[in-house]
């Protein structure tokens, strides 16, 4: 699996297994397997995805547990493109932070930024609060009924026509303007824009043809490219990692906080 | 537990007269057990805030004789008070709605709605009767005395009546899938409601 | 009359809770004394049929856990027993934060949690008010209800509650710092949709 390749990057080619198909075939019938089971639950979010997803292989939450699910996250988000749109983005935003940490697994030389070496620590402390908070709620379970104490039922009143200086005609308008307004629209949940999150295949896409037209050329100014901006420059250096995998693409890095240089192999010709 | 607690539980929670046999019923034993609890009760409540009344037939805990005056003074106080925000708009509902279950209530406004309508109940703004399509849904509704104040003869004289309707016959939809169950695999709609959460009888 | 029997004899004749400024106010007395009263209540309910509930500024009386079963009984409503995980998980985070703002619950569900907390507040189990400190921000507060149907008089009773208390206050202080790098990602952050993870603000 991918999460075996050694992070050798210093000046080292990267290179996927020679026989990419009978494994690649493998980890498919065993996602699917997965996946399908997986889908008989409703999540709520990508959180609760991501923990049940750890939890089921019974890893304690950090860098290696979230490495190993990451693939498992994806191919299960895929399926959610018709998610509300915020929904799927909270989902986007989670995997690309999934795949940071992977790729720092894969290639521990990966400098980061402190901004997101925070996301990736912050997403293990959430999981792991997450975690903390799904056992208590058993307590809440078990308590709930067993024992409980009951507030008196209504007490009996006898009205007295007592009218306060508050009410009338206007202000019970204003009082039912404000009701009305306060009732959640679902309409509008669903259309709200969301900062558009750019797709995983899409990026990979970009990568090939960019590196088809121009043979070399660095990282930097291929996320240059894609405004810079953060989630751009996740999902673009896993595209690329993707592309290393399935050996389309070769990688150096000279000096270790240097760029990355990418380089095709030829593209269209299959590597045996 | 002693019978004399058990006792002072129910009637605390009944909040109203218990007859003998209505006592024992409750709690499974001759009436003889019964009277020999009600009678240590009345002894263990000796100095605190709460006595054990008895009429002829009938036992009820009340405030004790001494907290009268302070009990008084909150009656006054609580009528004379202006309404507050929440409350219009729990009344604002009423008339709009010119019928409404507290349930219903609860939906639109999103809130539990219990203390502000035992509040509208009290100061006679609306007053409460049985569904006559199910007994055992109680209706909300605007009393004659809160229309004669706001000068309308009926609620459809308020303003922007209709529209008002139209909006919320449209949010209700809305609101009713925004407060979905509380269960797993939410969004059945009403079947799936817990019932039970709140106190049901009103 | 002693200030323990005033404050029972008012909880008793409201019969729903009161907030710890709607005591003063009707004892005309400064907090630090209604505190101690409250204080002296609770020990005098001790073994009695009733117990004193109390969330952080709200106090009811009601009836004992030992007298469940016998209430129970007499309770003619179904109740709904089935809460689902989100609303478990949702409930959890309030009970053992106490207070608690939308966008923390979001933070550690990671979803949207609108939808659940409106249903919570329907059937009385949270709470929402206005923040003192902030008051743009609203903060979602176990109810007496909530605590009553658990069976606990204040949520320190909840198992591990200090243990999870001391966890939380030593993780907060690393979530704010790295829950202000999220906003970044979380675009405009329009009140109800958290468009990154977290919504900017209620």
């Amino acid at each position: 699996m991918g999460d075996d390749i050694p992070g050798e990057l210093g000046r080292c080619w990267l290179k996927c297994s020679e026989d990419t198909e009978t494994p690649k075939r493998l980890i498919d019938a065993i996602l699917v397997a997965m996946i399908f089971e997986i889908k008989q639950e409703r999540f709520e979010g990508p959180l609760d995805l991501l923990l049940t997803l750890v939890e089921r292989r019974q890893l304690h939450i950090g860098d290696i547990a979230l490495a190993k699910v990451t693939d498992d996250f994806l191919n299960y988000s895929k399926d959610f493109i018709d998610f509300p749109i915020a929904e799927s983005a909270q989902f986007a935003y989670v995997a690309s932070t999934l795949l940071l940490i992977k790729s720092k697994a894969l290639l521990p030389q990966l400098s980061l930024s402190r901004e997101e070496e925070e996301s990736m620590e912050d997403l293990q402390n959430r999981l792991k609060l997450l975690q903390r908070f799904r056992e208590l709620s058993r307590h809440v379970r078990t308590r709930f009924w067993q024992c409980a104490m009951y507030l008196p039922l209504e007490r009996k009143v006898e009205p007295i026509f007592a009218p306060p200086k508050d009410v009338s005609v206007t202000s019970l308008l204003a009082g039912i303007r404000a009701v009305l307004a306060s009732i959640p629209k679902v309409e509008a949940l669903s259309k709200v824009a969301v900062k558009k999150v750019v797709s995983l295949e899409k990026m990979i896409e970009s990568l090939k043809e960019r590196i088809t037209s121009a043979l070399r050329m660095s990282f930097r100014e291929f996320t240059a490219a894609h405004k810079g901006e953060r989630i751009n420059v996740i999902v673009g250096f896993l595209a690329m990692l993707e592309l290393v995998k399935n050996g389309l693409l070769n990688v150096t890095q000279d000096t270790p906080r240097g760029d990355i240089m990418m380089e095709t192999g030829r593209v269209d010709v299959p590597r045996y | 537990m002693e019978l004399d607690n058990q006792i002072e539980a129910i009637l605390f929670w009944r909040g109203e007269p218990m007859t003998l046999p209505e006592l024992c019923r409750a709690l499974k034993l001759p009436s003889a057990d019964v009277k020999k609890g009600l009678q240590s009760l009345k002894e263990k409540l000796q100095g605190r805030g709460l006595v054990l009344i008895q009429t002829e037939d009938e036992y009820a805990l009340a405030t004790a004789p001494e907290t009268h005056e302070l009990i008084e003074r909150l009656r006054k106080e609580e009528l004379a008070k202006d309404l507050g925000k929440a409350a219009l708009e729990t009344l604002s509902v009423v008339l709009y709605k010119e019928k409404v279950s507290r349930r219903d209530i609860e939906y639109i406004r999103g809130v539990n709605s219990t203390t502000i309508l035992r509040s509208l109940l009290m100061r006679g703004l609306v007053e409460r009767r049985q569904s006559e399509k199910d007994e055992r849904v109680f209706l909300y509704r605007p009393t004659i005395d809160l229309l004669s104040l706001l000068g309308i003869t009926s609620a459809e004289e308020l303003p922007e009546f209709q529209d008002v309707r139209t909006e919320l016959a449209a949010a209700e939809t809305a609101a009713t899938v925004a407060g979905a169950s509380l269960a797993d695999g939410a969004g059945d709609g009403e079947d799936s409601v817990p019932s039970g959460l709140v106190p049901e009888h009103e």
